[in-house]
């Protein structure tokens, strides 16, 4: 029964994957913006697990509990802590509007599709389709990255980037090696952390997040 | 979003229900009014509400009647955006001389059948404004008035056994 | 065209019309409940409209023969929408007439006309209203059509019953692209139906109004149709809504049996959304008027993107 | 050589050609009678209105039967000028007959003394604009095409320029004759490649000749540049909204309705006639090409404040929607899907039909409006309708069908054209794959945004109160004006009703052009219009008008008969404010404000804000063109200074000039002599 819905159901993640891509690009509360990103990876893990256990491959067990520990439950409880410390309740404002950034994304988007079209044609995992998806979700991260002139978000929009990425190696290749898996979630991890403390610095530093500030840190 | 879901769970219904225990005035002329209303306007009453100068003691009454205690959308009454919408225009304060012109304009605005009463010491008599070179005084001296609640400000039961009263005549 | 075709398709007209103040009584209802409130009865809407066609019509001096008409097409617009939209049966002899993008443009008729008739007596909130429906409708009527060739990308159809019949009584299969589309389409009927985020239904302030500021003129018979027909609006947008998505129970064509079975069916998926949408209105603050493009736009490009989807993934 | 002497043996061309000199003569005689412009209106144009209709006649059998040839003794020796009249000129005969019936009709009311140029002149200009492009449409060789092109593009300057008392009048008509010449240029160069140096520019040897890729996309891209400047495609758009207003309002509609169908009659002609293979990209550079100019002509259109402007721009729209389609259908044509070209060209024809006669009545209704008023400007309109209602109601129908509406002529066009975009899966290349349903969103769009161009126009010229005084004393059309208008709108409403009869005389152009026809599929179904099955897609207008007709006369009867019919009148409700002035409605400005704020990168805005302490606080806001200041300043500034420095050689004395051609003589001696 489920192994016969497995790929449609793996579709349905990749496309929820994508939708709150959209929503996070398109989102001006922070603290809305982290639960989103908890959903994402929440998605994720779905995604994973039913992967595992439709082609039972135990490696995307462990890769979509690192996910679920990491994604889920610890990087938005500190993202979370972080805001109330510094208490940064701000809308976060964007670069572009937001209608702007929504058509840039739907131009990544067919770009994203057509590059992929040809490979998910060939491709014979299971879920091959969705590999244009995955491809989608990390450039439209990207741009939020670019988009975004508040630090948090920019995190977040990292965090996603490398969601997409695992996405489409699950996707794709049914889950890349487990020492990669164990060396991404680290660098995760420790990035986060780093993050972390670096927003404390530069709160310290200029009393607010906005990075234009460190524009003043060269010399000249 | 869900504090608002958890909010709603815990307060839950809390209009006095009909029949009620502790104000059975409220329940009981509730009923009334919705039998009334069932006669005469087919179960279902439009109120356009003018403020012709008050001094919005009146106001906060009305307001109360739309609240979740006393609720008197279940008894078949809404206030409605438009005296074209309307059966029956609450008019509360002395008409200002300012506020003359509108009062008319609302009142020839309504069709028929149209009920109009003036609500509190003001609306009835121009209280303590009276009749000056600034207000006309009573809402009778501007429209016909079909009934007068009085009360410096009438409570949300007053106001319902008024409009009761209003609908009962004729 | 057969006997039980002619049957039912006079069935669902009927039906649209007796069950759509019903289902805006039911909203109403859990609205209040919403606000810890006791409700008004569920059939206060039928009063309502009882008491309205009872009383006198006023109407403004200056107001044209197009005026006068503009109710009637309006609503007559509504009961044809609800006729070629699948609610009990597939089996409608009316439904080639118009296909999706009929519907579409049915909906396109109502809402030109409705402000051509608020523009005419010439007040200040009558074209406000006017401008900010068109404004509502230029960006809700293309996501409406992308969401519905959603559908009928997976069916290979614009014809309303086939898609049903399709997505129904095919084998079933889990479509991305029409969450996407729900989404969308859950954005845009809030839009279309005048509900909180975008409007206000029972707001008193005309600035900001849009479907309210457009009948202030409105009285007694007149207004009374537009009522009906908003509500017929409604009705044709949740079961267009509960057809895309949620087909199953739709009797299929020459069933008479299936045709009185699928009338609780339909019933219930109608209360279900009927509270789902009092949730979301509770649950949302309204927004400016700006943000109302924005909200739309959005909805606009969910549904491209479940297209985009649905040719990625090549299902159906 | 067809026998001219015994008129039992006559075939359609000849009765064409019958019109277009009954016509020639019509102008002759309008010279005559220059100065008596009531023998001028009442007599000449009803005629020229007859021969419209027997050349609708004519052209209507002609579209059924074979293509028919003539050679006229006539033009420079050894090159007589070929006619062919075959299905795809035999519309295009249709369409010109039956949209100048209607407006010469018209016309014969709207001319008034005393307007620049005198009737019997305009006449004689009128009626030769006519046979020119009844003559561009059957030329079969390059020659007379082009003779009968710029008779066209003459004539209808001088119609432009009719008011040329009016310096802004002049403007527009000066930029209407540059564009119209380097269109010209265009399109010279283009039959020049198609002969492919055979010498033989007649047009049934250019089907002969299978030019390389290279040199076809050349000549492919030559057409469209040409014939695209006419018909006002971007960037060469920018003549259109400057000479539409400046013409007298019958000719405004005849341009509209006509000329541009005729540049694309070109491209058609061009791109799916003469030249033979075709390529993909062709198809996907008219579709872009179409989509920019539709998307941009309907986001000025809603922020136009003058009726002609608006109405020009809407053009622009439509001609672009027409342009997606033609380039959709090339497409298919290049992927050899025969039955889905033909389905998207069917769709770009019938929206040719449809805004011909829509378009014609919203320019002639203008007309009416500013002879009744005087006025131009949207902002002193309104409230019309009770004035003039012979001009508000047929407005009415023209409005909703421009604005896309079923049960009328656009909607049919516009659903075809989404029928085809929707069934475009397959298409070998991954990305166009992706773009098809975009583009497919965007005419959604297109068409949602020009109701609300349709809603703006009607609502704020005939609905609301007046805006000025003098609005009170606007005298309803005269006969002639009713009777133009009246046909106008029945082309509307059988277009609108009748889909399948008019896809049938559409029918053997697509089987011409794009080998195939939805004719099998159509035939079976009855009124029931179904492109492709009866599973797939089907509408019906008629039983949709009977069923929106039928539920209305029930509603009505059903609250009479169970409640009354009580009206009670009274002043409008004023929201309690009795001192609203009539300048409190929305004004043409206000309508169009959220566009602008919405689509503000497309447009060059100047805004003039009141000051907080200004004595008369005054607000302004003229919006621009971009591309005027962007694209044609910039070429206009490069000429001038290029001309500047020819002009040294200008000295003015007899001697300079003698030794210039001395020079010129011994260089050429030299030349020659080697």
């Amino acid at each position: 029964m489920i192994v016969k819905y497995a790929p449609q159901l793996i579709n349905l993640f990749a496309t929820l994957i994508l939708l709150l891509s959209f929503a996070m690009i398109s989102q001006r509360r922070i603290v809305t913006l982290i639960n989103l990103f908890m959903l994402q990876g929440a998605a994720l893990v779905a995604a994973s697990f039913l992967l595992g256990y439709v082609t039972d491959n135990h490696e995307l067990y462990v890769s979509g509990a690192l996910t679920l520990v990491l994604k889920v439950i610890f990087i938005p409880w500190m993202l979370h802590r972080v805001i109330r410390k510094l208490n940064v309740r701000w809308d976060v404002e964007t670069l572009l509007n937001v209608p702007t950034t929504m058509l840039v994304g739907i131009g990544l988007v067919i770009l994203a599709f057509s590059l992929a079209l040809p490979v998910s044609r060939l491709s014979d995992a299971l879920a091959g389709g969705s590999l244009g998806i995955a491809l989608a979700c990390i450039l439209l991260s990207f741009m939020m990255m670019i988009t975004r002139s508040k630090a948090v978000p920019q995190v977040i929009g990292f965090l996603s980037m490398e969601n997409g990425l695992i996405f489409a190696a699950t996707a794709v290749t049914n889950g890349m090696p487990m020492i990669v898996e164990f060396g991404v979630a680290l660098d995760v991890l420790v990035g986060v952390l780093i993050l972390g403390v670096f927003m404390f610095q530069i709160r310290e530093k200029f009393d607010t997040l906005d990075i234009h500030n460190l524009e003043a840190l060269k010399e000249d | 979003m869900l504090r608002i879901l958890g909010k709603i769970q815990r307060i839950g219904i809390i209009t006095e229900p009909v029949p009620a225990r502790d104000e059975p005035a409220l329940s009981e002329v509730g009923a009334q009014l919705k039998a009334r209303i069932g006669e005469r306007f087919g179960g279902s009453l439009a109120i356009r509400e003018v403020d012709a100068g008050s001094c919005n003691g009146c106001e906060l009454e009305i307001q109360m009647l739309g609240n979740p205690y006393y609720s008197i959308e279940r008894f078949g009454v809404h206030f409605v955006a438009s005296p074209r919408f309307a059966d029956l225009l609450l008019v509360t304060g002395p008409v200002s001389r300012h506020m003359q012109a509108a009062l008319l304009g609302t009142y020839a605005a309504m069709p028929e059948p149209r009920l109009v009463i003036a609500v509190g010491h003001c609306g009835a008599d121009g209280g303590e404004f009276g009749t000056s070179y600034a207000s006309c005084g009573a809402v009778a001296n501007v429209i016909p008035v079909d009934a007068v609640i009085r009360g410096c400000p009438p409570t949300p039961l007053a106001l319902m056994r008024g409009i009761l009263e209003a609908i009962g005549q004729r | 065209m057969s006997w039980l075709g002619a049957f039912s398709q006079l069935l669902a007209m009927l039906m649209a019309l007796l069950l759509a103040p019903l289902l805006t009584g039911w909203v109403n209802q859990w609205r209040a409940r919403l606000q810890n409130k006791s409700a008004p009865g569920l059939l206060q809407p039928y009063r309502m409209l009882h008491k309205l066609f009872n009383k006198e019509s006023v109407m403004a001096d200056r107001a044209s023969p197009l005026y006068r008409t503009a109710p009637y097409i309006i609503f007559s617009c509504m009961l044809l929408a609800c006729a070629i939209i699948p609610t009990l049966s597939t089996d409608l002899p009316l439904s080639p007439a118009a296909d999706a993008i009929a519907l579409v443009g049915l909906f396109a008729l109502a809402r030109v006309f409705i402000s051509l008739a608020a523009m005419d007596v010439g007040t200040a909130f009558g074209s406000l209203g006017a401008r900010r429906e068109m404004l509502v409708g230029f960006l809700a009527e293309p996501a409406l059509l992308m969401v519905l060739f959603c559908a009928s990308m997976i069916t290979r159809s614009t014809s309303l019953t086939a898609i049903v019949e399709n997505l129904a009584h095919r084998e079933f299969a889990i479509y991305p692209s029409l969450l996407l589309a729900g989404v969308a389409f859950t954005m845009v009927s809030l839009a279309e139906n005048a509900r909180v985020p975008v409007d206000n239904p029972d707001t008193h302030l005309e600035l900001t109004m849009i479907h309210e500021a457009m009948i202030l003129e409105y009285s007694a018979r007149h207004l009374a149709l537009l009522e009906w027909a908003a509500s017929l609006k409604l009705f044709a947008y949740s079961c267009a809504g509960l057809a895309l998505f949620f087909p199953w129970g739709v009797a299929e064509a020459h069933s008479p049996l299936a045709l009185l079975l699928a009338l609780p069916v339909l019933l219930f998926k109608l209360a279900i959304g009927g509270f789902l949408l009092a949730l979301i209105e509770t649950l949302s603050a309204k927004m400016r008027v700006f943000r109302v493009p924005e909200f739309l736009g959005t909805a606009f490009l969910l549904a491209v993107l479940g297209l985009l989807v649905n040719v990625l993934l090549g299902v159906g | 050589m067809t026998p001219f002497l015994h008129p039992t043996t006559w075939v359609h061309l000849d009765w064409v050609l019958v019109v277009v000199v009954a016509w020639l003569l019509i102008g002759v005689l309008g010279v005559a009678a220059l100065r008596r412009f009531r023998f001028v209106a009442v007599v000449l144009f009803p005629m020229g209105a007859f021969f419209s209709v027997l050349l609708l006649a004519v052209s209507l059998s002609a579209v059924f039967s074979a293509p028919e040839t003539a050679v006229l003794p006539l033009g420079l020796p050894q090159l007589p000028f070929h006619l062919r009249l075959d299905s795809l000129s035999a519309f295009f005969l249709v369409l010109i007959g039956g949209v100048s019936a209607g407006v010469s009709t018209f016309a014969a009311g709207y001319f008034r003394q005393g307007e620049g140029t005198p009737p019997g002149l305009i006449c004689l200009e009128y009626h030769v604009f006519l046979a020119s492009i009844a003559l561009v449409v059957m030329a079969d060789d390059a020659y007379l095409f082009m003779v009968v092109w710029e008779t066209m593009a003459l004539s209808s300057f001088f119609l432009v320029v009719a008011n040329h008392r009016i310096p802004e009048i002049r403007q527009a008509g000066y930029v209407y004759m540059l564009v119209a010449h380097i269109g010209a240029l265009g399109i010279l160069l283009c039959f020049g490649l198609l002969q492919a140096n055979t010498g033989d520019y007649t047009f049934a040897n250019m089907r002969q000749q299978h030019l390389t890729p290279f040199w076809g996309s050349v000549a492919f891209v030559l057409a469209v540049f040409g014939f695209g400047a006419k018909a006002g495609i971007l960037p060469l758009h920018a003549w259109l909204p400057e000479a539409h207003p400046a013409a007298p309002s019958p000719f405004s509609a005849l341009m509209s309705g006509v000329m541009l169908k005729i540049a694309l009659y070109g491209i058609l002609r061009v791109s799916f006639d003469l030249l033979q293979e075709h390529i993909w990209w062709w198809g996907v550079l008219l579709m872009g090409l179409g989509l920019v100019t539709a998307l941009f002509g309907v986001v000025f259109s809603t922020v136009q404040v003058e009726m002609k402007r608006l109405l020009a721009y809407s053009s622009i729209e439509n001609i672009g929607l027409i342009c997606t389609g033609f380039g959709l259908s090339l497409l298919f044509l290049a992927y050899d899907m025969k039955a889905l070209s033909a389905l998207a060209l069917t769709a770009a024809m019938y929206h040719m039909l449809a805004h011909a006669f829509f378009k014609s009545l919203l320019f002639c209704s203008t007309g009416a409006v500013m002879h009744a008023t005087g006025e131009r400007s949207l902002g002193k309109l309104g409230g019309l309708m009770r004035y003039m209602p012979w001009v508000a109601w047929p407005t009415l129908i023209g409005v909703l069908a421009c604005a896309g509406l079923p049960p009328f002529g656009g909607f049919i066009a516009e659903w075809l054209l989404l029928q085809s975009f929707l069934f475009t899966t397959g298409v070998p290349s991954s990305f166009l794959d992706m773009l098809v349903p975009v583009m497919a969103a965007l005419i959604a769009l297109i068409a949602a945004l020009s109701g609300y161009t349709m809603v703006k126009y009607f609502g704020v010229i005939f609905l609301g109160q007046p805006r000025e005084e003098n609005l009170a004393h606007a005298h309803d059309a005269g006969p002639w004006e009713r009777l133009g208008m009246v046909w106008l709108v029945l082309g509307c409403v059988i277009l609108g009703l009748m889909p399948s009869q008019v896809i049938a005389l559409i029918d053997p152009t697509t089987n011409l052009l794009a080998g195939a026809g939805l004719a099998h599929t159509l035939a079976d179904s009855g009124w029931l219009l179904v492109p492709v099955s009866i599973e797939r897609a089907s509408y019906a207008p008629a039983i949709f008008l009977l069923g929106v007709l039928a539920s209305m006369g029930l509603a009505f009867l059903l609250v009479r008969k169970l409640y009354h019919g009580r009206l009670r009148r009274v002043p409008p409700w004023d929201c309690g404010f009795p001192w609203q002035t009539v300048r409190m409605q929305d004004t043409a400005e206000g309508f169009g404000q959220p566009i602008r704020q919405i689509f503000e990168p497309f447009f060059r805005m100047k805004r003039q804000l009141p000051g907080a302490f200004d004595a008369q606080p005054s607000y302004k806001v003229t919006v621009e063109d971009p591309l005027w200041y962007a694209l044609y300043l910039p070429v206009a500034r490069l000429v001038e200074r290029v001309s500047r420095i020819v002009g040294l050689l200008q000295q003015g004395r007899i001697a300079v000039y003698l030794m210039y051609s001395f020079v010129t003589l011994i260089v050429v001696l030299l030349v020659v002599k080697r």
